[in-house]
C-alpha cells in the first residue's frame, strides 16, 4: 500500500524549493537590515555633524551660542570619568575575577557570588544612576562631581569587565600553573608570574570594551544631575562636569529651539563614535595580537 | 594484597631511601583511587612506575609532591616520608617540598615566555635576582638537559617556537635550575616523536647521578631500558615492585606477568 | 629535610642561596596569606553593590508606601506626581513600558532570528564570520546616539508616512530599541541553533526535507528554549532602556495605548524626576525609589526566568 | 565650597579684584536662556574664574534644592515665591532675597497651519484649558470640528503655576492636556500637532517664530500678540504679564564673593540682554536700585 | 587500478540496476577521497560496502544522495546514474533524490520530536496533512521497522527517552515513512550493542523484498551475513566487488584477502 503519491511529491517540490530560495533572501535582507540602519544613521550623524566639527568646536568652551560652542569641557569631563573608572574598575574587576577563579572554592558561596553578578549584569543603568545619587551623591556628599559620577559607572560595568576577566583566567591552561606550582611556587607566585600574564591580553579587551560602554552611557548622569551649562573646564575628580553623552542629550533635546544645536549634537555623537571606533580596534588589535597559542 | 617488595626492603641496601611510602590510601571523592600502597625509593636510581590506564600512576607521582591537592576532593590516609619527614602533615609547606622535588609532565609545559625566562623562572621565584648568576644557572640547567647548543642562540626566543622534543627537554632544564633531589616525570615521552624519546631517554639515564628519578610510562620497552626499579601498578594497588631485571625476566606475580607479556592493558 | 644531599653538584650554590632567601621569606609569607584577603574585598564590591541597590530602593520605597497607599500604586491610572494634587498611579508608566518594549519586540524578535537563521542555516563560514560583528557593531552604539535618531531620523520619517504620529510617540523609539536589540537576539539564537548537532538536519535533509524545513521543523524547535531566553533577555533589555524613550517618547503621563502619541516609561520617569533634583523627603522624590523598585524588580524577573529557561530546557540531543 | 573662605575674604573693595569659585543656579526653564547666557557672558567678561552652572528642573524643583541646608545659591523662578516656601527658608534660618530679572508674557501659540484660531478672548482662552470647549467647532462654528489638543509645561515649572493661579484661577485644567518636563519637547510638540494649543513663556514663543504662531488675545481692547514692545506690567498684554525672577540665597552671598559679585553683575547688565533672549526689560530704576541693594551687602 | 566488477556486469542479470556509478572523482578541497569508482548496483538487493577505516565508504555513500554537498568544498567529476538519470547535475533537485533514497545513519539520530513525529516528519514536509492518514503511515513504519510493539505505548513520548537500538529502529521507520525505492545506511549498528544490532540486522534482511539496500559496515561478518554483493573500498577506490560469497570464500585481490582475513585495516 503506497501512501505517498511520488507525482504529487514531485508537484510540491518545486514550490518548496521556491519558498527555501525566496526566504533565503528575506533571511539575508532580515541579517543586512540592522546594517542598513546603522548606515542610515551614520550618514545621518555625518551630514549632521561633519560640517561644524572644527579646532574650535573640539578645543572651545560650551556655549549657548552655537557658533561658538564648543566640547572640550565634556571631552575632559569624560576623561575624567575615565581617570576614575578604569583604574576602579580594573583593579576591582580582576581582584574579584582573581579571587572567584583561584581562590573561593566550588560550592555555594562561589555560585551566589556568580549568580550575583551575572544578575548585576542586568540590572538597567538608570538603577545604577538612583544608587550614585542616593549613595555618592547624598549619603556620602561628594554632590555630582566627577568622583560620583564615575564610581556609578564603574559599579555598572564591573560585572562585565569580571566576566570577562574570569574568562580570560579560565583560558589560561591548567598545565602551565601546574609547571610553576611544581617548582615550589606559591599561589600567588604563580598568579602574578603566569596566570595574569597569560590572562592578561584578554582581560585588557573585556575591560575596553567594558570601558567603551561606560563611555557611551548617559541615564545614570542624568539622574546624578549635571548642569545644563557648565562652561568652565574640569580641574579634578571632586569638580562639577559634564560629559559627551550629556552634551548629545542636552543639545538634542534642545534642537527644537535651537536648530544649529542638532547639528551640535550630530557632531558631538562623531567625537564619540570616534573614540568608540579607536578603543575598539584596540581591543581587536590586543586580541588578535597576544592572542596565545599554547 | 600484600606487596611483593618485603623481600627488597630486607636485602642490605647501600643507598638511602629518599621516599618512604607507608600504607597510603587516597580518594579522589568517593574513588578509591590508591590503596594501600607500600614503597620505598632509593635515592640516585630511576625507579619506573607502569600499569595500565588508570591504576593511578599519576596520582601516586602527584602525591609524592603534593600536586594532587589541587583536586578539592582529595583526601589521604597513611604517611609518605620525604628524607625521613612526613609530607602528607598539612603544616609541611608544599612549596618548600616542591622546591626540592621537581616534576615534568606528561604533554611539554613551558610557559608562554622566552627559553631564558623559562628556566630562569625557578631561580627567580626562590629569590635569586642577581643577572649574572641567573645566566649561570640558565647555562648549566641547559647543558645538563642537553638542549644548550639547540638554544644557545635563541634563548630570547618564545619557548613555543621549539619543537615538542626541545620543548620537554626546556622542562627539564627548568626543573633542573632550582636543582632539587628529585624529580617525578608523568610519562614525559608519550608526547614526542621515537627521536626526541630516544634523547630524553638518554638525558635521564646521564641525571640519575645526582637526581633521584621517578618515572610514570606506559611504554614498558622504556621502562625496561632506563629504570633501575620498576612498580607495577593495578586498579590503585602495587602489584609487584622489584629490580627492573628481575620483575622483567622473572615477575613473581601472574598479573604483572600478563601485563608485561601484552595479555591485558 | 635539611641534609644538603648534593653538596658538590653545581658551579653555582643554587641551593644554598634558595636556602638563604627562604629564611628571609617571612614578609613573602605574609603577603601570601594578605592577598586572598584583599581579593575578597575587592569581590565583596558586587556583593555591596546588590545590598546597596536593593536597601536603598527598598528602604525608600516603603517610605513611599507610608504616603501613598500600595493599592493605589498598582491600580491607578493617574499619574500627575506634582500637581497640588498628586496622584501617583504607576500604571501609565507601566503601560509605557510594556508598549514600548513589545513594539521593541515586535522589530527585534522576527528580525533578530531570521538574521540568526541566515547565520547559522544559510550563510557559508565566511559570511558568517564578517557579517555577525558588522551586526554586534550595533549593540555597541550608545543609547543617546540611538535616542538622537529615533528623535531626529524616524520620527520625522514615521511621521512623513503617517501624519497622525506625534513629534514625540512611543512608536519610534519601540522601533529604535528594537533595532539595538536584533544583535543580542541574533547572536544568542543563532548560539542555540549552532549547538543543534548536525546529524539533526542531516536526518531532515536525508528525507527530503529542504533547508527551510529543516530550519523550522527541526532545528529551531530543538533550539527553542535558547530562542526563548533570547527574547526574554531582549525583553528585559528593552523594558530597562533609557535614553532612547527619555529623548524620543517626550513625558506625557497620559494613560493610553495610542502608540501615536507621548508617554512616559518608568525609566523616563526616573530621568524626568531625578532630573528635576527631586528633594530627599518630599514624596515625588520617594515616587522615584518606588518606581525604580518596581523597574528592577520586572527585569530582575525577566532575567532570572531566562536564566531558569536555558538551565531548566539545556536540549539533549 | 561653601564657607572656605570668609570674613577675611570679604573685606575687599575693589570691583576688578579676580575671584573664583563657584556658583549654583538652578530653578526656572523660562528664566533658563537668560541666566545661561547671562553667565556666559559674565565667565567671558567679568570674572573667567569663576565658574557658574546653569540647570533648569523648574521653578518648583529648583525651589526644592534651594531651600536647603547648602543648597543653590540662585533659584530662577518665573512666579513670586509661595509662602510655604519662605515658611521654609524662615524655618532654616536662611535670608533669601528676590530680584526681579525681565518680564515675561505667557504666550498663548498654535501650529503655524491653524489660519482660523488666529485671536481668541482672554475668556475663550480659559475656557479652552478648563475643557469647556472640546472642538475647535465649539468656539466658532466655521471651524474645523477637530478635537482641540491643549499643550504646557509640566507642574514643576513656574509658568505652569502662573497660569494654573493666575490665568485659570485656580481650576482644574483639562484632564488629557499634554504636560511637558522640557519646553523644546513642547514646542516641537505644538509644531507638528495642527490642533495644538499651548503656552509658555514669551522667550520660547520668540525665538521659535517659524515653527509656532502666537494667538492674539483680546483682553477688551482688541487682539494683542505678545511682544517685547507689549509685554508690560501696565502695557495691554498686562493680564498675561509677569516677571521672572531670581532668589538669591544672602546667607552665600555674604560668604562667597563670587556669588554676590555674580548678582551685581546680573542686576547691573540684565537689561542688556533680555530682549535678546526674549524678555522685556525691567524699567531702569528699578533694575538699579536691586543692584545697589545688593552692593549693600558687601 | 581496473575494477572486478567487470564479469560481474558481463553476466546476465535478471534485476534492474537502481544507481550506476560512472568514472565517479571526489575531492574534498585537496583530498582526493574517491578515484574512478564504478560501480552498478542492484534493485532489491542489499550491497554491502566494506574498507578500512578513511577509505572513502561514507563518502561514497553520501555521494549516492548527495548529502556530500554539504561540505562546502567538495567538487566532483564522473556521473551517477539513479535509474537511468544523472543525479550529480546540479539541476537535478536533491530533494526530490532524498525522498527516493532514504539514508540511516552511524549514530542514531532521531529529532528532539515525540516518536509519532519523528515518523511523521517525513510524510508532513511532503505534503501529507490528513491525520488519519498519517496515523497509518506512522504505524505501518514502526512495524515495518520492528519496533511498534515496544513504542506503541509511547508515541508521544520524546524519541529521546528510547534506548540505542530503539532510536535506530525508529530512525529506519522513519526513513520508511517516505516510501523510499532505496535505503542507505552508514554503518547502522556499530553504535549498538550486539543484541539491538542483531534486531537491525534482521530488519534490513526483511527490508529487502521491498527495497534496494546499500550498507557501508566495518563488521566484515555482518557484510558477510546479510549481503548479496559486496564492494572492497580501499584508498578511495574500488578493488573488488562481487557476490558477497565469491569476494570471502576466494577473493580475487590479494588485498581484498589481506583486508578480511585481517591482515590490515
Ligand atoms: N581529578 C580527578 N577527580 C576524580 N577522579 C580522578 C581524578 N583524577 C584521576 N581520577 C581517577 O583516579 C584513578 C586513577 O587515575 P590516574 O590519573 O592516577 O591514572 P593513571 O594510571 O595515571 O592513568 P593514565 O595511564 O591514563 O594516565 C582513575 O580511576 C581516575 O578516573
Ligand atoms: N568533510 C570533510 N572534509 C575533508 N576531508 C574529508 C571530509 N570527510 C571525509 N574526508 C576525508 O575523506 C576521506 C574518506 O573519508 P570517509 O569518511 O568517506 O571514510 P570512511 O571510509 O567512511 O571511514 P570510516 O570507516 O572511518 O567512517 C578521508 O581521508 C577523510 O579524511
Ligand atoms: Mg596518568
Ligand atoms: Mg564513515
Ligand atoms: O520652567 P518654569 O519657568 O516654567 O518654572
Amino acid at each position: 500500500m503506497k501512501y505517498i503519491d511520488i507525482n504529487q511529491v514531485q508537484q510540491r517540490m518545486n514550490s518548496r524549493i521556491v519558498k527555501n530560495n525566496f526566504l533565503k533572501y528575506i533571511f539575508f535582507f532580515a541579517t543586512i537590515l540592522g546594517l542598513i540602519v546603522l548606515a542610515a544613521l551614520l550618514i545621518q550623524v555625518l551630514y549632521d555633524g561633519l560640517g561644524v566639527i572644527d579646532y574650535q568646536f573640539l578645543t572651545g568652551r560650551l556655549s549657548t551660542e552655537a557658533s561658538r560652542a564648543g566640547i572640550m569641557g565634556a571631552i575632559l569631563g569624560t576623561l575624567w570619568l575615565m581617570a576614575v573608572v578604569i583604574p576602579v574598575t580594573v583593579i576591582i574587576g580582576i581582584g574579584t575575577a582573581l579571587y572567584l577563579e583561584l581562590y573561593l572554592k566550588r560550592g555555594r558561596t562561589q555560585s551566589i557570588i556568580q549568580t550575583n553578578i551575572s544578575n548585576l549584569a542586568g540590572v538597567p543603568s538608570i538603577v545604577y544612576g538612583i544608587l550614585g545619587l542616593t549613595i555618592f551623591v547624598r549619603a556620602m556628599d561628594f554632590g555630582n562631581v566627577v568622583l560620583a559620577g564615575g564610581l556609578t559607572l564603574s559599579l555598572l560595568i564591573l560585572p562585565i569587565v569580571v566576566v570577562a576577566a574570569q574568562e580570560s583566567i579560565r583560558a589560561v591552561p591548567q598545565h602551565l600553573s601546574e609547571a610553576s606550582y611544581g617548582m615550589g611556587a606559591t599561589k600567588w607566585q604563580t598568579i602574578r608570574r603566569i596566570i595574569l600574564p597569560a590572562a592578561l591580553p584578554g582581560m585588557i579587551t573585556g575591560s575596553i570594551l567594558a570601558i567603551s560602554r561606560a563611555i557611551g552611557e548617559t541615564a545614570p548622569l542624568t539622574v546624578i544631575g549635571i548642569p545644563a551649562l557648565l562652561i568652565p573646564f574640569p580641574e579634578g575628580i571632586t569638580d562639577k562636569f559634564t560629559a559627551l553623552p550629556m552634551q548629545i542629550y542636552y543639545w538634542t533635546l534642545d534642537s527644537t529651539l535651537v536648530d544649529e544645536y542638532a547639528n551640535l549634537a550630530a557632531a558631538t555623537i562623531i567625537v564619540l563614535l570616534l573614540i568608540l571606533f579607536i578603543l575598539n580596534s584596540i581591543a581587536v588589535i590586543v586580541r588578535n595580537k597576544f592572542q596565545q597559542r599554547y | 594484597m600484600s606487596i611483593k617488595e618485603t623481600d627488597q626492603n630486607n636485602t642490605p641496601n647501600p643507598k638511602n631511601i629518599v621516599y618512604d611510602t607507608q600504607d597510603l590510601n587516597l580518594w579522589y571523592g568517593e574513588t578509591h583511587a590508591l590503596k594501600n600502597i607500600n614503597l620505598s625509593i632509593n635515592e640516585k636510581e630511576i625507579t619506573a612506575i607502569i600499569g595500565p590506564s588508570g591504576c593511578g600512576k599519576s596520582t601516586y607521582l602527584k602525591t609524592l609532591n603534593r600536586m594532587v591537592e589541587m583536586v578539592p576532593s582529595v583526601r589521604t590516609s597513611g604517611d609518605i616520608k620525604y628524607n625521613g619527614k612526613s609530607i602528607l602533615d598539612r603544616s609541611f609547606k608544599v612549596e618548600d617540598l616542591r622546591t626540592r622535588v621537581g616534576m615534568v609532565f606528561q604533554k611539554p609545559n613551558p610557559f608562554p615566555k622566552s627559553v631564558y625566562e623559562n628556566v630562569a623562572y625557578g631561580p627567580k621565584i626562590h629569590g635569586i635576582r642577581d643577572k649574572k648568576t641567573l645566566d649561570e644557572i640558565v647555562e648549566k640547567s641547559l647543558k645538563d638537559a642537553f638542549i644548550w647548543d639547540e638554544v644557545k642562540d635563541r634563548l630570547k626566543e618564545n619557548a613555543y617556537g621549539l619543537s615538542g622534543g626541545q620543548q620537554q627537554r626546556l622542562c627539564i632544564a627548568r626543573t633542573l635550575a632550582i636543582e632539587p633531589d628529585v624529580i617525578l616525570m608523568d610519562e614525559p615521552t608519550s608526547a614526542l616523536d621515537p627521536i626526541s624519546t630516544l634523547k630524553v631517554e638518554e638525558l635521564v639515564q646521564n641525571l640519575k647521578e645526582n637526581y633521584s628519578i621517578i618515572i610514570v610510562t606506559h611504554n614498558m620497552q622504556q621502562a625496561a631500558r632506563i629504570s633501575d626499579k620498576t612498580a607495577f601498578f593495578l586498579n590503585g594497588e602495587v602489584v609487584e615492585f622489584d629490580e627492573t631485571e628481575t620483575l622483567f625476566s622473572n615477575p613473581s606475580d601472574k598479573r604483572t606477568e600478563d601485563y608485561i607479556t601484552g595479555r591485558f592493558g | 629535610m635539611a641534609t644538603n644531599s648534593n653538596p658538590n653538584k653545581n658551579a653555582v650554590p643554587v641551593r644554598e642561596m634558595i636556602e638563604k632567601k627562604k629564611s628571609s621569606k617571612n614578609i613573602s609569607s605574609v603577603f601570601e596569606k594578605l592577598v586572598p584577603t584583599i581579593l575578597f574585598l575587592f569581590a565583596i564590591v558586587s556583593i555591596l553593590t546588590t545590598i546597596g541597590i536593593i536597601y536603598t530602593l527598598f528602604s525608600e520605597t516603603i517610605e513611599f508606601f507610608k504616603r501613598v497607599p500600595i493599592t493605589e500604586f498598582f491600580t491607578s491610572t493617574e499619574l500627575n506626581p506634582l500637581s497640588q494634587n498628586p496622584d501617583f498611579g504607576i500604571l501609565p508608566l507601566i503601560n509605557g513600558t510594556i508598549l514600548s518594549s513589545l513594539i521593541a519586540m515586535l522589530v527585534a524578535g522576527p528580525i533578530g532570528i531570521m538574521a540568526a537563521v541566515y547565520l547559522s542555516e544559510y550563510a557559508s563560514d565566511k559570511v558568517r564570520r564578517t557579517l555577525k560583528p558588522m551586526l554586534e557593531v550595533l549593540a555597541g552604539v550608545p543609547t543617546i546616539v540611538y535616542g538622537f535618531f529615533a528623535f531626529t531620523f524616524v520620527t520625522p520619517l514615521l511621521r512623513s508616512i503617517w501624519p497622525a504620529v506625534d513629534a514625540t510617540n512611543i512608536l519610534s523609539p519601540g522601533i529604535v530599541m528594537g533595532i539595538m536589540i536584533i544583535p543580542m537576539i541574533a547572536s544568542l539564537s543563532e548560539d542555540a541553533m549552532s549547538s543543534v548537532p548536525n546529524s539533526m538536519r542531516e536526518g531532515a535533509f536525508a528525507l527530503g526535507a529542504t533547508r527551510l524545513e529543516s530550519t523550522f521543523k527541526v532545528v529551531i524547535p530543538a533550539a527553542l528554549s535558547g530562542i526563548i531566553a533570547s527574547f526574554i533577555l531582549g525583553i528585559s533589555r528593552a523594558i530597562g532602556e533609557t535614553m532612547i524613550v527619555t529623548i524620543a517618547s517626550g513625558s506625557s503621563k497620559n494613560f493610553t495605548f495610542d502608540i501615536t502619541q507621548s508617554m512616559q516609561t518608568m525609566t523616563a520617569y526616573i530621568v524626568e524626576v531625578a532630573g528635576g533634583e527631586a528633594p530627599a523627603g518630599s514624596t515625588i522624590y520617594f515616587s522615584l525609589y518606588a518606581v525604580a523598585m518596581t523597574l528592577f524588580v520586572f527585569t530582575l524577573l525577566m532575567n532570572l526566568l531566562a536564566r531558569y529557561i536555558t538551565r531548566k530546557f539545556r536540549e539533549e540531543y | 565650597a561653601c564657607g572656605s573662605d570668609d570674613e577675611s575674604a570679604g573685606n575687599q573693595n575693589g570691583d576688578n579684584k579676580e575671584l573664583e569659585g563657584s556658583v549654583v543656579v538652578d530653578g526656572s526653564g523660562t528664566v533658563y536662556p537668560l541666566m545661561a547666557k547671562m553667565a556666559e557672558e559674565y565667565m567671558i567678561n567679568s570674572q573667567p574664574n569663576v565658574s557658574v552652572e546653569v540647570s533648569r528642573s523648574g521653578t518648583s524643583a529648583g525651589f526644592e534644592t534651594f531651600l536647603i541646608e547648602n543648597g543653590t545659591d540662585f533659584n530662577d523662578a518665573s512666579r513670586t515665591i509661595k509662602e510655604e516656601e519662605k515658611a521654609k527658608a524662615e524655618e532654616l534660618g536662611m535670608n533669601i532675597k528676590q530680584l526681579k530679572l525681565a518680564l515675561d508674557g505667557i504666550s498663548i501659540v498654535v501650529n503655524p497651519e491653524n489660519d482660523f484660531a488666529t485671536e481668541l478672548t482672554e475668556q475663550q482662552v480659559i475656557d479652552i484649558f478648563l475643557g469647556k470647549y472640546t472642538k475647535w467647532s465649539d468656539i466658532n462654528s466655521d471651524w474645523p470640528s477637530d478635537k482641540i489638543q491643549t499643550y504646557g509645561p509640566n507642574e514643576n515649572h513656574g509658568t505652569y503655576e502662573f497660569f494654573y493661579e493666575n490665568i485659570l484661577d485656580e481650576q482644574d485644567m483639562v484632564g488629557d492636556a499634554n504636560l511637558q518636563q522640557e519646553y523644546s519637547t513642547l514646542v516641537k510638540l505644538v509644531s507638528e500637532d495642527k490642533n495644538a494649543i499651548g503656552f509658555f513663556g514669551f522667550g520660547y514663543y520668540d525665538n521659535n517664530k517659524d515653527k509656532v504662531k502666537a494667538v492674539g488675545i483680546d483682553f477688551g481692547n482688541g487682539p494683542v500678540k505678545p511682544s517685547l514692545e507689549t509685554i508690560s506690567e501696565d502695557g495691554p498684554y498686562a493680564n498675561f504679564t509677569r516677571p521672572v525672577f531670581t532668589y538669591l540665597n544672602v546667607d552665600h552671598a555674604k560668604e562667597k564673593p563670587q556669588v554676590l559679585d555674580y548678582a551685581i553683575w546680573v542686576m547691573e547688565n540684565v537689561n542688556n540682554y533680555a530682549g535678546e533672549v526674549g524678555f522685556a526689560p525691567l524699567p531702569k530704576e528699578e533694575a538699579e536700585k536691586l543692584a545697589n541693594e545688593l552692593k549693600e551687602l558687601k
